[in-house]
């Protein structure tokens, strides 16, 4: 009887939910029968998925558009590689690279979250940039323009076994692991009472406050979980390329998971990972024929964001749902123009 | 260049069809086609070098599947933009090798992107004959070093762009005070680092009294050449290429930098298309005889009947000059063929063992290989850009001829120290 | 009786505009009051001024004899003063059953939970599904809000306004833009609410039928500060109010 | 010293492409409420086609900008009219999507028009050489650049506060609805002032050519610099875009100068500083 308690939400997600499990089936079967780039590709999508899941907590469900999250996902990609290269392993540099991002994310959070709409972008976009810089012009400790090489796939050391990673099949399968286990928790986490919150913030701050919720307090706890997969997503990328370069921590970097989301669907949960899952194929499937795909991509952006705003995997629910949705977004609408009127009061 | 691209269109689309069942039946290494992964830098200022890389790579391969292909079996490539980042070519390697199935690699602009590549050579097993990246580090510590033989360098390293400086400037007693205009990124530092340590030896009263470094996608480089200015130095070691060099040297030239100074060294000024971008200013003098420059190849050198015949096929094919990189390209894939012939096989360790003692004729002259570093070495001049009746750009004039053993580093290495 | 909630020498002012102008103030608990005074009179500042939603300019607030003039909103609720809005508030893209939700949680305290399924908060469930009842709007639960009509998403704001269980709650022109019917629906349920006794009921109105017939006392307010305040018979008789207010209402 | 007080003025030719940059950019937000992300991909435009026709089809310098900005104040009424007036009212956060949608686009459209042809003009005559200044030579083109740039500011600021029109887009900026009540055509206010937008950094873009790099990508980099200027300056404050143009030009060089590692950072830090003290500008009370 409690089983649809939210419908709305339930109805968003659930072919999302189907999908993900027919996905699940081919990603672990895939080493069977796929050559090692396709391997290759997957881990990156799986990468940008947990990035975008972290970025679409913020942006789908608290109602904040950062520019920075590249910031956080470098912190995570440069901390995992200095300890990979001091000391090699990865379980230990993976869970530095998570904990650098979620620290430095905390604190950058706590001066962000008190500003909302475009100057909270702007602030997120400075603070990204302050960390590209530091990731550019530090060179003892970063590399420099030339980043950090030579990172060695480090065996995961567990206590008791050491598993060697140096054959693409088995860190695919270590990332693979690793990403199901981040997007489960996300998936809990939205539909928590804490995931309850933050959508309730993005709907109406205000609203929110006076029904006595502390909206910076869980703003920051939203900006602090996001950097926190930031993070992952970025700790799992030097062992796959064996380098990291400042241009992962470039403002234009932060958009990549801003499109996956945009690409898959801002208000589903499963959105952020089709988007990215899309992203690259479009990429791929474009760049065999004509390295020019920015401007597919692009192009893609601008009708979904004028036509389709709910992103790929919305579209066919506004097929099954067109006059309530449109109803909805209507409301939505008057909502923040309300929003915006208190504020000018 | 719309021109270019199409026709490099039709010939990707003819090799992808030339390719089946009549090729492979002769083909004496049983596979269909040698497959060739090329890179460059084919967007942004510097993107002339990977069309160039481009070019050579294609008109090298025209020939060689005119000829009848290496032992039979045709070649087919395919080009990728690394955009001059790590992470795109360390992607495009690993796309061209394990999904499109490359035997080979070919090409490479930055230093940067080549030291994030080597050990991913490694874990792909493949040879990337690098025909631009001039860091030193890549031959002397990934693989003297390390061990990593997929590296091989076609191209000569930053000894033609820092020691050559060092051994033509150490006989101007009037230079005494030098300043650096560096390309923000290894190989400006590399370059400059190279460059103080063999002048020193030469002359130990000379000064370095100002750097100003400037990264990939400078705007305008009017305040690092008045930074630099301020210092009063005699001469200037400057590291930007390609686009970036042409408008570094105007911007100093309305500085009035040439006035001021008696020697700027513009390390890969002998670029084709550095040439063509100051040719107005050289016609006009505007550099007073002060700018000097050298390049891994100049297309006016050696004057010999091979290189005037590649000169004049390039110019039919492309209806321009080869740059050097467009020669390193074209010359590694005839020493890939010879590697490969000798060898008879495509396998990576049988190429290495092919390549060793080789030496090969290639328009830039004889070029000998060095097992211990698998670095090509051939030597290259360098000179000042003058106009000459043959040619519509400048060339490099008032050459400067050294031996490649008296330039070269030699094994055993002994490190740069590497600092800004 | 003791006093519910005290301000004193209230001030707010924007600009040059002084829109609360030193109002002191005492609420009795159980009595339900109403606000009244001309547009601009500064009643819906003095509501920001006592829920939280401004800081004074000078003055305190005191709810049960304990200081709340700074406090931040929430923790106003925390302590037992709502409100709602006069333009309508509420959370469109949430379902009804989780716009009620969300303040019964966050009295709970249980807002932060990340991991428990939401929908194992039974407790907090039953408790909004009471409200959904009193609102008549259970059958509209699993709904968006967003897609409520005008009538009971003022309801659903109203309920949301009464979820944390508030001793103190403002309702600043609850039935703005309501037809008769809606109108007549939602004072009905403020006053069945407001007899129970649990919440004592603050109304902001413009229709004065619905002020004198449902209000125990009136606050007369113009120009930021109060102009009178009695039983609604008091009012009524009082000149002063007639010529300043009341007078173009009865003419 | 006087080398302190070169560079300096080095810094203040510099600032001008950016405030040319900026000051696009501040109008459009000050009056649209749009954060117009492609705005750097509008100076790059401006500069490639200020290239093609002064460099490669060898038109006088003057008619090849004209023309640039021309063709740019058109793209960028196709932008506003075609695309973005039908986000008014939604998000801005889509808003910021779209716009950098076109940043993707006009990248790549560049790269596919242009590819990486880099033959580079001459400097016009009258702007060749240099003129001695506080004992260096001084280059004629930079001193030319202050000159436009402070023409500019001039001929902006006589447009707000002297005609008709200003004050027109002025009332719509402080008021929409009210402005539409009096019978402003909003609308075609929006277009002409997204042009007009459009067009100064097509100005800085094309006075460029000679003497700067231009490439694909440089339109994300000079949009950077153009919001770490308008926020410092006050989003939408004209005046602060000019200042804070300046503080940020002469900065950098000398950061080139003195503290060459990290300019950037303190660059970054001093916008977000901004941004947490007074999020509204230095130059807004």
């Amino acid at each position: 009887m409690r089983v649809n308690r939210s419908a709305f939400q339930g109805r968003l997600t659930s072919p999302a939910a189907w999908a993900l499990c027919a996905l699940l089936l081919f990603l672990f079967l895939q080493p069977a029968f796929a050559g090692r780039y396709s391997l290759y590709l997957t881990i990156h999508i799986l990468i940008l998925s947990i990035f975008a899941l972290g970025f679409n907590l913020l942006f789908g469900y608290t109602g904040l558009l950062s520019f920075g999250q590249a910031g956080f996902f470098a912190v995570g990609a440069y901390v995992c590689a200095k300890i990979l290269i001091a000391v090699p392993s990865l379980l230990l540099g993976l869970v530095g690279g998570v904990l650098g991002a979620g620290i430095v994310a905390a604190f950058l959070g706590f001066l962000s979250v008190r500003h909302t709409r475009v100057y909270f972008s702007m602030l997120t976009l400075a603070f990204g940039m302050m960390i590209y810089s530091i990731a550019w012009k530090w060179r003892d400790v970063t590399g420099g323009d030339d980043g950090l090489v030579g990172i060695p796939r480090a065996p995961l050391e567990l206590p008791g076994l050491s598993l060697s990673l140096a054959t693409m099949e088995r860190y695919y399968y270590v990332v693979l692991v690793v990403s199901l286990l981040a997007i489960w928790g996300m998936h809990r986490l939205v539909r928590s009472p804490l995931g309850l919150t933050l959508q309730a913030l993005r709907d109406s701050e205000t609203r929110a406050a006076f029904a006595g919720v502390s909206v910076r307090a869980y703003r920051l706890i939203a900006f602090t979980i996001a950097g926190l997969y930031a993070g992952l997503a970025g700790a799992l990328l030097p062992p796959l390329e064996n380098t990291v370069t400042p241009p992962i921590a470039h403002w234009s970097y932060s958009a990549e998971p801003v499109l996956a989301t945009l690409v898959g669907g801002i208000h589903t949960f499963g959105g952020p990972i089709v988007g990215s899952f899309l992203l690259y194929m479009i990429k791929d499937i474009i760049v065999r024929f004509t390295q020019y795909w920015l401007i597919w991509l692009g192009a893609i952006v601008v009708v979904l964001v004028l036509g389709f705003r709910g992103g790929v995997v919305s579209i066919i629910e506004q097929a099954l749902q067109p006059r309530l949705a449109r109803r909805v977004e209507r409301k939505a609408g008057t909502e923040r123009k309300a929003a915006a009127g208190r504020k000018t009061k | 260049m719309k021109r270019w691209g199409g026709l490099t269109f039709v010939i990707l689309i003819l090799a992808w069809f030339a390719v089946p069942d009549r090729a492979s039946a002769q083909c004496q290494l049983g596979v269909p086609a040698i497959k060739i992964g090329v890179q460059g830098a084919a967007s942004g200022p510097h993107a002339d070098y990977g069309r160039q890389i481009e070019m050579g790579a294609t008109m090298a391969l025209e020939e060689i599947n005119a000829a009848g292909g290496i032992l039979g079996c045709k070649l087919e490539m395919k080009f990728m933009d690394d955009e001059n980042r790590a992470a795109t070519g360390v992607r495009n390697a690993r796309y061209l090798v394990t999904e499109w199935g490359a035997h080979f690699m070919v090409g490479t602009d930055s230093s940067g992107v080549a030291m994030a590549m080597g050990p991913v050579l490694a874990e792909l097993k493949r040879i990337h004959f690098f025909t631009h990246a001039a860091t030193h580090r890549l031959t002397e510590e990934l693989v003297a070093g390390k061990g990593i033989k997929e590296i091989v360098r076609v191209s000569v390293p930053i000894y033609q762009d820092a020691i050559i400086a060092a051994l033509i400037f150490k006989d101007r007693p009037e230079i005494k005070r030098w300043a650096t205009i560096g390309a923000d990124y290894e190989y400006g530092y590399a370059s400059w680092s190279l460059f103080k340590d063999t002048l020193k030896k030469y002359r130990p009263d000379v000064e370095f009294v100002a750097t100003a470094w400037a990264p990939f996608l400078t705007l305008d480089f009017s305040p690092h050449i008045s930074a630099v200015m301020a210092q009063k130095p005699d001469a200037i070691f400057s590291t930007p290429w390609a686009g970036e060099a042409v408008m570094l040297l105007r911007q100093a030239l309305i500085q009035g930098v040439f006035d001021q100074i008696h020697a700027w060294w513009q390390a890969m000024g002998g670029s084709v298309d550095v040439l063509e971008g100051i040719t107005g200013e050289v016609q006009r003098d505007r550099f007073k005889g002060a700018l000097w420059a050298t390049a891994r190849y100049i297309h006016n050198w050696p004057d010999t009947p091979e290189n005037k015949a590649f000169i004049e096929r390039f110019k039919k094919r492309w209806v321009r000059f080869p740059n050097y990189s467009a020669e390193t390209t074209y010359s590694a894939l005839f020493i890939m063929k010879a590697a490969v012939e000798k060898s008879r096989s495509l396998d990576t360790a049988k190429v290495i063992e092919g390549l060793k003692g080789m030496q090969i004729r290639n328009p830039g002259g004889l070029r000998v290989f060095r097992a211990e570093d698998h670095q090509f070495i051939y030597n290259v001049p360098a000179g000042r850009p003058v106009m000459d009746p043959k040619y519509p750009i400048p060339v490099l004039g008032d050459l400067r001829v050294f031996d490649a053993k008296d330039y070269y580093r030699h094994p055993p290495f002994t490190p740069v120290v590497v600092t800004k | 009786m003791s006093e519910l909630l005290r301000v004193e020498g209230l001030r707010k002012s924007f600009g040059q505009l002084a829109a609360v102008d030193g109002i002191t103030l005492t609420l009795d608990p159980g009595r339900l009051t109403a606000i009244i005074g001309p547009n601009g009179a500064g009643k819906t500042t003095l509501i920001n001024l006592v829920t939280g939603g401004l800081l004074p300019d000078g003055g305190r607030v005191y709810f049960k004899g304990h200081e709340v003039t700074a406090l931040p909103p929430h923790q106003r609720v925390r302590k037992g003063i709502s409100r709602s809005f006069q333009l309508m508030t509420i959370f469109p893209r949430l379902t009804v059953g989780q716009n009620l939700l969300l303040p019964v949680l966050a009295r709970l305290g249980r807002t932060h939970r990340p991991f428990s399924a939401l929908e194992r908060e039974e407790e907090a469930w039953a408790e909004s599904d009471r409200i959904l009842e009193d609102l008549g709007l259970l059958d509209a639960r699993d709904e968006p809000a967003g897609a409520l009509s005008h009538g009971d998403q003022r309801l659903l704001e109203l309920g949301i306004a009464i979820a944390p269980r508030p001793e103190l709650c403002f309702l600043d022109e609850p039935s703005a833009g309501l037809t008769p019917v809606e109108r007549a629906t939602v004072m009905e349920l403020v006053r069945r609410l407001s007899e129970r006794g649990r919440t004592t009921f603050v109304i902001v109105e413009h229709d004065m039928d619905v002020v004198f017939s449902l209000a125990d006392w009136i606050v007369v307010m113009n120009r930021g500060q109060v102009l009178a305040e009695g039983p609604p018979a008091e009012i009524r008789e009082n000149r002063e109010v007639r010529t300043v207010y009341l007078g173009e209402e009865f003419e | 010293m006087d080398n302190i007080a070169f560079q300096g003025l080095i810094g203040l030719s510099l600032a001008m492409y950016l405030w040319l940059l900026s000051a696009g950019l501040t109008i459009i937000f000050g009056v649209l409420g749009v954060l117009n992300f492609a705005h750097g991909s509008l100076y790059m435009v401006g500069a490639y086609l200020a290239f093609t026709f002064y460099g490669l089809l060898g038109l006088p310098f003057w008619v090849a900008v004209g023309l640039s900005l021309l063709g740019v104040g058109l793209l960028g009424i196709i932008m506003e009219r075609g695309f973005l007036s039908r986000l008014y009212g939604i998000d801005e956060a889509y808003q910021l999507l779209l716009t950098f949608g076109f940043i993707l686009i006009l990248d790549d459209a560049v790269k596919i028009i242009w590819g990486g042809v880099f033959k580079i003009p001459p400097i016009p005559e009258f702007l060749d050489g240099a003129w001695s200044l506080l004992g260096r030579p001084f280059p004629v083109y930079n001193t030319f650049l202050i000159g436009i740039g402070l023409v500019v500011a001039v001929l902006l600021w006589f447009l707000f506060e002297r005609t008709w029109w200003g004050r027109t887009v002025r009332a719509t900026a402080s008021d929409r609805e009210m402005a539409n009540a009096i019978g402003v055509n909003v609308p075609r206010i929006f277009t002409g002032v997204f042009a007009l937008g459009a067009m100064l950094a097509a100005l800085g873009g094309a006075l460029g050519t000679p003497v700067r790099v231009v490439a694909p990508g440089i339109g994300a980099a000079m949009i950077i610099q153009a919001f770490i200027i308008t926020v410092i300056g006050g989003l939408g404050n004209l005046k602060g875009a000019f200042v804070g143009s300046l503080i940020v030009g002469i900065l950098s060089a000398y950061g080139t100068l003195f503290f060459p590692v990290f300019e950037l950072f303190f660059i970054f830090v001093i916008m977000a500083v901004v941004l947490l003290i007074r999020p509204q500008g230095l130059f807004t009370r």
